[in-house]
């Protein structure tokens, strides 16, 4: 077997030293009627050509996004990743190691954190970031706990227009926690921030709103954060993608106290929803709160800068029942890889691609309103809209489909049973897209509502 | 100093010069020949450039609604061959699995096939949005099916959820379970206490407090194993879950787990096993032959998928019958025409209880790994895996035991790590962590250091089951000579230790008095 | 002695332990923290063990005749952890462009963009048999000839082969299609001489005598360029050709090119170019403009495929209309229906004098990576190279030229690359070997050395267009300071040097004199 | 542009210092009617978005093997290579390093070239080998040069059944320096051991014999090889496919004195047909005549062993118009790929892989020679062989095709014009076939051949 070395005389040489007659013995702990005699009941060891046809072929059993127009967004994204990145995160001294735990031996990997910390920071316009979270819904999740703790009140509000994905995510924990959320209904005409802004009082530990809005709405929350404020509350603000901070107003100049965010959209694939990376930013005074690992400056024993991780007693190899998360592993190299497209890209790059984005959305968004029995819900977006269609969304996606084209994420996929949202369909335009992939859609969704 | 410095940051210290090994002989540059230091990426910005080219975007009417971005974000502008560069540079101040020995015990840092690697980057999978039609995914849904039943296979469990981001989020998904069918026994009020070892890993006791349950340590025995008496005392009607981990992770199989289970059955109680440790019995036994509950699997550490420097990971959990009706959503359902759903939102009661736990369908990236992994061993191979696991350790516990101190004695085999205290470096002025500094020079990643909690200055080393006899033998034979010259009060060795590295030894108590977490222009 | 050692093949010195750094402290494996020790992979060996898995194979009736293998062949048995290790730790002991600057002065070591790599294993490309029928290869034919269509327009010439695996087998196909010529006009048993500057890379004159013709080597003028004078002197109507580089390998360009080829050509002569340095010029210089009849191009070096630590590479010749006919096969053909062909084989006279250079059609690998750089250039960007690259060398001329010395004075511009001497080093005991030295050590890759020929002690710095002002700075500094360290006395800083590479001097005499070319059990 | 650092103000800055007005300046040696005013004819830059593009609809126009059925070989072999060769390759210390003309900072490349050395050694059965060649056709060539230089006599004698693109290479460069070549005519039947004897006398430089042939037959040669040391003359064997080597008898142990051969098959993918890697053994005796580069074990200062490039005295750079060839940079990076494969595949995985080839082969031969129409024309073979179709061979090939099978390589590919080749078809199987496949191919030939 191709990944084990040791070899029949290597066992028996090493039994030998053990003092042990036969690797059995050295399972002798395990009770005895647990112990299987013999290899369960799956195949056996296979060869590298093998397991390579097998995965081939589901691999052909599903249509990649790229094979033909894709306009699917609501919290994944499908931007270009220069060939760069994915050569650079599968350098085994990135891809092989464990969180740097010695840093005299993993400056490489803490250096990397110290900036992308610092790029989240800037992206949020948040003061301090950490290393990363799971994912964007889970981030989510831990910013209302944190919230929680940061206030000592329990009850959150959630935006109707949040994820539903977070939104479930972040209620399980609650539920589970015996913390009350309140929730706005969804909001489809545009974003709710009047609505949260009224269901703010002072029992209220943080609002959740999310920016750009699962239907893609974007609204100034400067008005929003200083009613929190002032009723003692913090405003987390979610942000599902991360391109559209280049281009918008970021939470930290309109007041959010937390963004927590999904940074999939830089650096990282589709990979159907996972591994993604959660983003988690914060106020400086806040960060003895904040989850998750933090890498900080230093210098070592000549004087020399460097990097470690910092302030882990928050964290739960410290601080056990008390820590401020339960998490451990993080998303570590998707991490490096958002962190690895951002420095290609730049401030210069950066802005590129955000206009790139909004300007392909809108000419989307134009052509679409073009077609009869579309309308154009959103009275601003950056690079996703709302659509409502003359016919429920979800059959018309799956006859596209047939067609090759992924037209969009319809609501009802999110928002089951809700029938004023039934003809809603969700549509991103990323750089990605081309006008021929334009005007595909605009043709088959034309047909398909005549 | 030398222009590369002139304009060092004030986060720059001044001294970069002194930088030369044993302060014998420096550069100019503070290089030394293929050690190259490199700068923070802020510090190589030259406004305009950047690594990524587009043409001019086509003009369109803006319709973002008066919020489009006023101030630059602030990101320094870079070539593509800076960028990899730099990030080249990076890496080589790192020590890798692919490099050499990396015996962090309790975090199995074995092998991570290239095989897995490439299987994750086939466009059908790497390039599908989780949000595509049915139709457009049976592959993928077929894939999560395969490493379900995989997974349930090996384990001897009926039911299993996979979309936890890690294992410690596998931990919060199981013991939701166990609430939520606390409450639909109507008993999640009265029982609020989770019993857990010492030994435990800190995401243990972390993931209980954070569904607002009180933790209960258990004591240890003189073996390093849950004290039976002492655990069947802590019993009684407010008990909710044991959370225990096995093997544990002083590295021993708890052989009185069946007896435990037992035990906490009658007293109403949920058996949660830590799984994170499965690598040393996969193929040989299955927690459902031992009572277990629910159980995460750490997929980064039994089935390869790589650790990244801090993740992804991957933590599925298998469900006892008792508890299989409260696992998340999504799920996958088989359809009559042979087709595959994805269920993302579940009927009645159970779906009351309990919901989502991240977002989409899970880390389908590691799926595809750890399948490939999986079929790639086998049945036998997995199995095989196991026992040169626990072979492994048992070798390093036969060869260092001379010079090295056992907590618990030297009573029985340990699985797969084994764990060592610090009472052979008694009086010699060396520490665990100076003796673990000075394994760095040796070219060797330290073992898990002062974890677990439960004994003196701990050292956890698990070599895994990549490793050869000879990698082993080398690494024994360096510890010994480590171990004899501590004894005999050559201290300098570790308390300067790490000599050679890219770094000396960084002050972690400045980096934590007065944080910089980000770079500041 | 560790363990690692007691195995230690005849092969392996006894003094493993003097490893360490500056001789102060040792480490027991030899190792030094990240530096890792590797012996060779023979010395890993166990028999029986592999990395790479087969199931037993069907049983069939052995049809070899009797010729079966009869004794092994003697490779060792490694699993795949251990292969991957070995690699890895390899690939640690080499400097490269990805982690810092290789200023190799003719060599061209420029950024190697990781979109080439990607685009080359698109498997409609790597996957594709060289013998596949010609409708099932339609894209890979477009792909040569889009290459063409951007070499022609790039160089102003005619004709362009496409098959030749690097630089010197540019050589060889350019001066065989001038071979051709002759013999084609009766001429070949006559025309005897090529002439070739003294300058000239050794690929030159071996080219030629490889031909079976007579070098005559050009003296260089107190310029670094061809003394026109001895040049005109030297020709008659016994010389085939002359292969001139330009812009030449003293890094400065032929400015009289033009009355050099006319003069040839007069003389019934042809003119080949060696194109290694054709990035000086590209985009801003057609040689099709300056009378050239042949010249190759090195897509390894102008076009940015990966020199590979020593290949592949590719190395396409052009042609002017006088040699466009002798042109070796394979070529592609536009059919009347838009499909493409390949020719194989050529009919008539120019058939009959010429055929094929390589197998199959070339280097598609490095086609695909070129004619992906030439594109992300574009007409624009590549002039900038051409800039950028002269900009770059001119700029570390100048830093430089206040320590160092420059064999033919400071009248004018260089191009891509500037040529130092070592007369700045007389007395000091201090070689351009020895500095080369000393630059390992501040991190840096040595320029060339020692070449071209035509200067004492030549020191020759190509730093190419990718590099930034920040890291020439760097690089000036340091060798500045270097310069200032060796006039100062402080020759052991060189003579000692490299003290932190993964080596100390090696000693070439000894390998030539008794050579192991091999390992042996 | 992404790939270049310098900014406008850089370049300002740096012409300042150099004393130069203006880039044009430093060009002003270039004469000025070659002096291009503006960018050539061609488009602009592009984003690697557009680029990858761009590749990727061309490499859609072509079917690539794998894609079905595949029974190509002819020089050129399509064999399962595992994933790690590909990643350590790519590895950038390998893949942007020079040749390694500073030893103590290319230990790296330099070890590997040591063992891949001596992994040529052993699969040929030769006392040493080089770093490398370009491919096989070359190496046959330099083969034949340097014969006539051991030997000092010029003639060399080629075998009718080498691959003819590896005969047109030596023809082009012995014809070109004129020495005299004598060609047996090609023999489809079986090897032509016999009549090369024949071709033998005093006048030899060499015998240029393949095993296995470009028909696949493969013959004992020992006798040949005692004929040509009888008469002075050297004996070349070539291999294009190197897998061969690991199942049969080496040529060094029949007698070889040269052997060169083409290793792509090992480590490397089949890239229409380049970059390949020139394999080149000989005897120790000879090893001062050897063409290309060679490593060789050397101690540093201290004792420590160490890996240098040595007796390149041989060399052009040392040697210029005396050298033993004009080659420079050679196959570097696939001799890596090489040597990558052999040490995973060591011994056992080898013999396997060899085992594997010839039993597939055996298969679909046997299968094969029970269509009609079809006669199997090899006495022995090891992965590839020679079938006698009852029709021309080159249409049947190109309506296979046009089902997604590829069934080998019509004769009349490589000697066109033979007629009595026209029906011959080249079928080559290697681990990469499964039964499906032989049946698919057997079906559609019983069909075409009906
Ligand atoms: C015993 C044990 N439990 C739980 C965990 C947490 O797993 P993860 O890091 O995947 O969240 C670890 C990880 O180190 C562990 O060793
Ligand atoms: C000036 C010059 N000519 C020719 C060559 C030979 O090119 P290649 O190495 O591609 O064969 C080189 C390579 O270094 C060179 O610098």
């Amino acid at each position: 077997m191709r990944y084990l070395p040791l070899t029949p005389q290597d066992r028996e040489a090493m039994l030998a030293t053990i003092g042990a007659a036969s690797i059995d013995e050295l399972f002798r702990d395990v009770p005895e009627q647990a112990r299987l005699d013999g290899p369960v009941d799956l195949p056996h060891h296979a060869s590298e050509m093998a397991v390579e046809r097998h995965m081939s072929r589901l691999a052909m059993q599903n249509h990649a996004a790229g094979e033909g127009p894709c306009f699917l967004g609501a919290g994944a994204y499908r931007h270009h990743v220069p060939a760069s990145v994915d050569y650079l995160i599968q350098r085994g001294e990135f891809l092989t190691a464990y969180t740097p735990y010695q840093p005299e031996i993993a400056q490489g990997t803490l250096q990397m954190l110290f900036e992308f910390q610092t790029q989240v920071a800037l992206l949020t316009g948040m003061d301090v970031a950490n290393a990363s979270m799971y994912d964007g819904a889970t981030a989510c999740a831990e910013a209302v706990t944190m919230a929680a703790r940061v206030t000592r009140r329990h009850k959150a509000v959630l935006s109707g227009n949040l994820h539903p994905h977070y939104r479930d995510v972040t209620e399980t924990l609650c539920r589970m926690t015996d913390f009350p959320i309140t929730e706005t209904p969804p909001h489809v005409a545009g974003a709710d921030v009047e609505a949260l802004a009224a269901a703010v009082d002072e029992s209220v530990g943080c609002v959740v709103v999310q920016y750009p809005d699962v239907f893609g709405h974007i609204a100034d929350l400067s008005t929003l954060a200083e009613t929190c404020h002032n009723a003692g509350a913090l405003l987390v603000v979610v942000t599902t993608e991360a391109v559209a901070l280049a281009g918008l107003t970021p939470p930290g100049a309109m007041g959010a106290d937390i963004v927590a965010g999904e940074g999939q959209s830089i650096g990282n694939a589709l990979n159907f929803g996972g591994p993604y990376l959660g983003l988690f930013a914060t106020r400086q005074k806040l960060v003895r709160q904040m989850p998750g690992r933090v890498c900080g400056e230093t210098v070592d024993s000549d004087g020399q800068r460097g990097y470690v991780l910092t302030l882990s007693t928050r964290e739960q190899h410290i601080r056990r029942e008390k820590a401020t998360s339960n998490i451990c592993t993080n998303s570590g190299l998707c991490a490096l890889a958002f962190s690895i497209h951002m420095s290609l890209l730049g401030e210069a790059g950066l802005q590129r691609l955000a206009a790139w984005n909004h300007a392909m959305a809108v000419q989307t968004a134009e052509r679409l309103a073009k077609v009869p029995g579309v309308e154009v819900l959103n009275p601003a977006f950056f690079n996703e809209f709302a659509l409502r269609l003359s016919k429920p969304a979800a059959p018309v996606v799956d006859a596209l489909a047939e067609q090759g084209i992924l037209a969009g994420v319809p609501a009802s996929r999110l928002y089951p049973g809700q029938a004023d949202l039934a003809n809603v369909l969700l549509v991103a335009a990323t750089e990605t897209v081309d006008p021929e992939d334009i005007e595909s859609l605009a043709r088959a969704l034309a047909e398909e509502l005549a | 100093m030398s222009a590369m410095n002139t304009q060092g940051r004030a986060t720059r210290p001044a001294a970069a010069n002194d930088d030369a090994t044993n302060g014998a002989t420096e550069t100019f540059t503070g290089n030394r020949a293929l050690h190259l230091e490199e700068k923070l990426i802020f510090e190589e910005d030259a406004p305009g450039r950047s690594g990524v080219d587009f043409p001019e975007p086509p003009a369109v009417a803006d319709r973002m609604g008066g919020l489009a971005r006023g101030a630059p974000v602030g990101l320094p502008g870079l070539s593509e061959p800076q960028v990899v560069r730099h990030y080249t540079r990076l890496s080589q101040k790192n020590y890798a699995i692919d490099a050499g020995l990396f015996p962090l015990g309790s975090c199995t840092m074995k092998h991570n096939p290239r095989l897995n690697e490439r299987m994750a980057r086939l466009p059908g999978f790497a390039d599908l949005h989780p949000m595509q039609p049915e139709a457009t995914i049976q592959g993928a849904l077929e894939l999560m099916e395969q490493l379900s039943h995989w997974i349930l296979t090996l384990t001897g469990m009926p039911a299993v959820a996979l979309s936890p981001g890690a294992g410690a989020h596998g931990e919060l998904t199981g013991m939701m379970a166990i609430r939520a069918a606390l409450e639909h026994k109507g008993e999640a009020g009265k029982r609020r206490r989770v019993l857990v070892p010492a030994s435990a890993h800190g995401t243990n006791p972390a993931t209980a407090a954070a569904l607002g349950f009180t933790v209960d340590t258990i004591d240890e025995d003189e073996h390093g194993r849950v004290d039976l008496k002492a655990f069947e005392a802590m019993l009684s009607d407010d008990v909710a879950a044991i959370m225990l981990t096995n093997p544990n992770t002083c590295g021993v199989f708890e052989y009185d787990i069946r007896r435990i289970a037992d035990a906490l059955h009658e007293a109403g109680g949920y058996f949660y096993c830590d799984g994170a440790n499965f690598n040393a019995i996969v193929g040989r036994v299955r927690p459902g032959d031992l009572g277990v509950d629910a159980m995460h699997l750490n997929l980064h550490k039994t089935f390869s998928t790589p650790h990244g420097g801090g993740g992804p990971g991957s933590g599925p959990v298998v469900y006892s019958d008792a508890l299989a009706a409260y696992a998340p959503v999504p799920r996958i359902q088989k359809n009559a025409d042979g087709t595959l759903s994805l269920i993302e939102q579940v009927e009645g009661e159970a779906a009351q209880a309990f919901g989502r736990v991240k977002g989409f369908h899970g880390q389908m990236g590691m799926f595809v790994r750890a399948l490939t992994y999986m079929m790639s061993h086998g049945a036998d191979g997995l199995r095989q895996v196991a026992e040169d696991a626990v072979l492994n350790a048992n070798y390093l516990k036969a060869r260092l035991k001379g010079e090295f101190s056992l907590p618990y004695g030297d009573e029985g085999p340990c699985m797969h790590e084994v764990l060592f205290d610090d009472s052979f470096l008694k009086g010699t002025g060396v520490s665990t962590l100076d003796f673990a500094k000075a394994m760095i020079d040796e070219g060797f990643h330290p073992m898990t250091m002062y974890f677990p909690l439960v004994v003196h200055g701990a050292m956890l080393i698990e070599p895994t089951e990549t490793e050869t006899k000879g990698a082993l033998d080398e690494f024994a034979d360096a510890l010994l000579d480590l171990a004899r010259a501590a004894k005999a009060g050559d201290a300098e060795r570790f308390t300067q230790a790490p000599r050679y590295a890219p770094r000396k030894r960084l002050d972690e108590t400045q980096a934590a008095r007065k944080p910089v977490l980000r770079w500041q222009a």
